[in-house]
């Protein structure tokens, strides 16, 4: 029925990042070959990075619900009432693999997804953070890493216009060859204002907004999709490129489409743009979807299905718009000079149906390729726990204010000011406390209320003691958060560990997840959204656990917050806790 | 000696830049502007006399700083 | 007093203004888009921060050929007071409206941060809230900053007094250190000849309320605005 | 048809970027660099079939948008 242009061998799928045993799954799902296309479609639903196999078993332990979450974990971000029918956005991803490749356009790229997720939602991002690893100062590529990544995060983020209010920093051997790049935003909503994923109505538009496809990030295929390649003189580049003023357009028309009743639901392009989108809000609305891809906007000449379908191109969306709106959401794109097609439909009958040149090239069940993707319960080995330091074996040294000094000259401690002066701290003119203090803090616009932001986690506490350091991760970001005088109200998640097929790396996984998850039960901090990132290693060698927390807390009086420098000569000193 | 080095976007690498002048080029009433790519060049003046380690020394210096070949390509000109 | 604000695809700081007209004068400012091609009467016309179309080719380069600019070239001749700030200054010279060019920052970094600037005049109707040589704190966040003029611009500029604006440490002195990029003569912010228009990159506008941790920016509104006390 | 815009700073105009790139390079023990100005190249393909029409529309162009000419140079070539 659908011709297959291109077999499908065993190297193909295991350079799909499929195993064979899943190949043999798919197989059963639809009862045929797979086209060459649906392959790239089953590969990109059910990789790691969409489908979360490893890690979805244990990521359902954690505690999602209070009486403050609005929207927890399965959205584009989570939602937090902040009370007066407002609510806060937020959520953390991370990019650290493209950030090694291209540091600048990794980590620009990675700000500009996050923000895209906080957006999407109905939010106007109003903060950001961003939490960066980095391997030894003295490693060769540590250097061109750092300085690519900062100056990619504030040139996507100044350019969008929102504030960076905190973050981190910090340098390991283990990221000599693997940096972690997270990216947090958050955005303000009305509570009665939040949009969702899932489609609603049989026959309604599907609608792509936002720059054009191209081949970006067509990756793990560029072996297989060489094989078209006319130009294959040159090896074709798979880093994507960011372009924050298209951004700042499509969220500014997005923004202004929510307002006309037109959306009925939609969804940002992330990684496996087209697909992930249009498969996530078909299922979730128990809805088939049509695409004609002959309608897609594209950058370049001769694209496959296979690439369209799983291009990363950035600054895309796609949505459900109702029918008798078309006209005032042809405005809006018009006026920000964006790119836009009316591309499919949503059908009754619960397919995928992808169609090309006339001919249709994918025909598969929606909720299967998510629902029925694979998940593993894969076997773990609890971290052994460190031997006990006898304190009387470390010498105490000899001259304390030298020890002092030298602390504060260590990469890990010393000043951050030089990250955080290349990004726009106080655009929206709502910053209350910049990077520097214990957490940001801004003023919810036109209010009294603040909220206050930190990301945590220390990597070596969770190396040596997986649940002691998840626990640590949330109990700081916490108290971050108590000590600028907010009242902490939810996290969000990014979870960056080794290979999950390594007993002793999943044993560290599910260790920080416990760790955290009892934390934040305890604290009363749900966990609303959130991000997982595995297999961060190099030549075998694991980057140390590390399960970044960002938190975010309310203030109902922003000038009540407090900072972090002493305020007069002659004050009292206080150590409270023990 | 003198060089020019030129750095382009590889093929198919996303061109912002280019992208918004081929707009802003309409907007002013200029058609029949099919595409417009962005790129950077860099004059070099150079001590060496020897066109050969010129040429060797520049094309290394495009591949550690001057060009990021990971999406852009660079030709070198000595004049 | 009634204020225009134009917003521009990528502008950014447009809020941020519109905040600062409106806690000093008390009312709103019409916000004017770029395809527009009449700027509705108003005493005064700002030009915000941001990145218009994203800064691409050179900052402000495309945007000062948007249709609203000729009016805003026609309004310039007449007289009407204009405020350009970071981007909106770097439209400014783009349009050929203030004389030099903004390039990028001596450093290659954006700044973003606290800088100190003595006020140079007090008789304009900019400054005149604040005293001569006062140094005054204004927040700046640009990546394109570095004020260049050739020789004989610069002359004219100095011999005639538009320069309002200059880098400075915390006494006032105009010292290589506390010039954040690179301009030439420490320039912040410079004025036409009849004093009318003034473009500068500092952000007096993030620097109006507690909240901002300082009030200096205000003096500048409420020159323009008449409400010095 | 295919044009090759280069836009320079003109002389006298300090380059930042070329200072830095020079600075980077003697950091990497490139010697010998006496000099380095960074430019930019627009790349741009045109609907227009005589050259003539096409460089008089090219330099229309350069003036009205591509080059800011307080302190840029630019030279056109129709490839
Ligand atoms: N990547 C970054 N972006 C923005 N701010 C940062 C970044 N890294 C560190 N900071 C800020 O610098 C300050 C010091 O960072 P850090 O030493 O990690 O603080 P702490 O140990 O108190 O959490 C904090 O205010 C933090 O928010």
């Amino acid at each position: 029925m659908i011709p297959t242009e291109i077999k499908i061998t065993p190297e193909l799928i295991a350079s799909h990042g499929l195993k064979p045993e899943e190949y043999e799954h798919i197989l059963e799902l639809i009862g045929r070959e797979p086209t060459f296309t649906e392959f790239g479609i089953f590969s990109a639903m059910w990789n790691e990075h969409c489908s979360y196999k490893s890690s979805k078993l244990w990521l359902r332990t954690l505690p999602t619900k209070g009486p403050r979450v609005l929207q927890g974990p399965g959205e584009n971000a989570g939602v937090v009432d902040i009370d007066d029918g407002q609510t806060v956005v937020f959520k953390m991803e991370s990019h650290n693999h493209p950030s090694y490749i291209e540091p600048y356009q990794g980590a620009a790229t990675g700000v500009g997804g996050i923000l895209r997720d906080v957006f999407t939602m109905g939010a106007r991002p109003v903060a950001a953070m961003n939490a960066l690893r980095f391997g030894m100062p003295d490693h060769e590529r540590t250097r061109h890493v750092v300085s690519g990544v900062v100056a990619g995060v504030g040139g996507y983020g100044n350019c969008f216009g929102v504030p960076t209010v905190g973050g981190e920093v910090d340098f390991h051997p283990s990221y000599n060859g693997n940096c972690l790049v997270n990216a947090f935003a958050a955005g303000l909503a009305d509570a009665d204002k939040i949009f969702l994923s899932e489609a609603k109505g049989v026959g309604m538009p599907v609608v792509y907004l936002g720059a054009k496809t191209g081949r970006d990030g067509v990756g793990g295929a560029t072996m297989a999709s060489s094989e078209f390649d006319d130009d294959s003189a040159e090896k074709r580049p798979t880093v994507q490129v960011g372009d924050p003023f298209s951004e700042k357009r499509l969220m500014e028309a997005t923004l202004e489409l929510m307002t006309t009743g037109a959306v009925i639901a939609i969804q940002d392009m992330g990684a496996a743009g087209l697909t992930c989108s249009a498969v996530e809000m078909g299922a979730k609305g128990n809805l088939g979807i049509d695409l004609d891809l002959n309608k897609v906007p594209v950058r370049e000449e001769n694209m496959t299905p296979y690439e369209m379908m799983l291009s990363e191109s950035q600054e895309r969306m796609l949505m459900v718009l109702h029918p008798d709106k078309r006209e005032a959401a042809e405005a809006v794109f018009r006026k920000w000079e964006l790119d836009f097609a009316e591309c499919g439909m949503t059908t009754d009958n619960l397919r995928f149906r992808v169609y090309h040149n006339g001919e249709k090239v994918a025909d598969l069940p929606i909720k299967k390729l998510g629902d029925d993707a694979p998940e593993y319960d894969r076997p773990w080995i609890e971290t052994p726990k460190p031997a006990k330091l006898d304190p009387a074996t470390v010498p105490a040294p000899a001259d304390l204010l030298e020890s002092l000094v030298k602390m504060v000259g260590t990469p890990d401690l010393s000043s951050r000011r030089w990250v955080w002066e290349q990004y726009d701290t106080m655009i929206q003119g709502n910053t209350k406390q910049r990077p520097g203090g214990d957490a940001g803090v801004i003023r919810v616009d036109g209010t009294q209320k603040g909220l206050a932001f930190t990301v945590d986690v220390t990597p070596r506490y969770c190396k040596a003691d997986p649940f002691e350091g998840g626990k640590q991760a949330v109990a700081e970001s916490w108290r971050n958060l108590n000590v600028v005088g907010a009242e902490p109200l939810a996290t969000t998640d990014n979870l960056n560990f080794g290979n999950p097929e390594k007993p002793e790396i999943m044993g560290q996984f599910v260790g920080c997840i416990k760790g955290l998850g009892q934390a934040c039960e305890m604290l009363n901090m749900p966990i609303v959204s959130g991000n997982v990132s595995l297999y961060n290693e190099t030549s075998g060698e694991a980057i140390l656990p590390t399960p970044a927390i960002g938190a975010v807390g309310l203030l109902p009086d922003v000038d009540m917050a407090i900072g972090n420098g002493f305020v007069a000569e002659g004050d009292a000193l206080i150590l409270v806790g023990g | 000696m003198k060089a020019r080095i030129t750095v382009t976007l590889k093929n198919g690498v996303l061109d912002p830049q280019g992208k918004a002048i081929e707009g802003a080029l309409g907007a002013l009433g200029f058609d029949g502007v099919d595409s417009v790519r962005q790129g950077k060049v860099i004059d070099i003046a150079l001590a060496d006399t020897d066109k050969d380690t010129a040429q060797t020394r520049l094309s290394d210096m495009c591949e550690k700083l001057l060009a990021n070949t990971v999406i852009e390509n660079y030709q070198i000109e000595i004049l | 007093m009634k204020t225009a604000i134009l917003v521009f695809p990528g502008t950014n700081r447009e809020h941020d203004m519109a905040a600062a007209v409106r806690s000093i004068s008390g009312s709103d400012p019409m916000m004017v888009w770029h395809a527009e091609t009449q700027i509705p009467d108003a005493d005064l016309i700002i030009l915000p921060g941001g990145f218009s179309y994203g800064d691409y080719l050179r900052s402000g380069a495309i945007a000062a050929r948007s249709p609203i600019v000729a009016d805003l070239l026609d309004k310039a001749k007449q007289g009407v007071r204009i405020l350009g700030v970071c981007n909106g200054f770097q439209i400014l010279t783009e349009t050929g409206i203030l004389p030099g060019a903004l390039m990028r920052n001596a450093g290659l970094h954006f700044i973003c941060k606290e800088a100190l600037l003595r006020v140079e005049r007090q008789d304009t109707i900019f400054t005149s809230a604040y005293k001569k040589n006062q140094v005054m704190r204004c927040p700046v966040a640009h990546h394109d900053g570095n004020y260049f003029a050739d020789d004989e611009t610069l002359a004219m500029l100095e011999d005639d007094g538009r320069v309002l604006f200059r880098y400075c440490d915390a006494n006032g002195e105009i010292t290589k250190d506390a010039n954040i990029n690179g301009s030439r003569n420490n320039i912040a912010g410079i004025m036409n000849a009849r004093g009318t228009i003034l473009g500068m990159m500092p952000h007096p506008e993030n620097l109006i309320e507690d909240l901002h941790g300082g009030l200096d920016g205000r003096g500048l509104f409420e020159s323009l605005l008449e409400k010095v006390a």
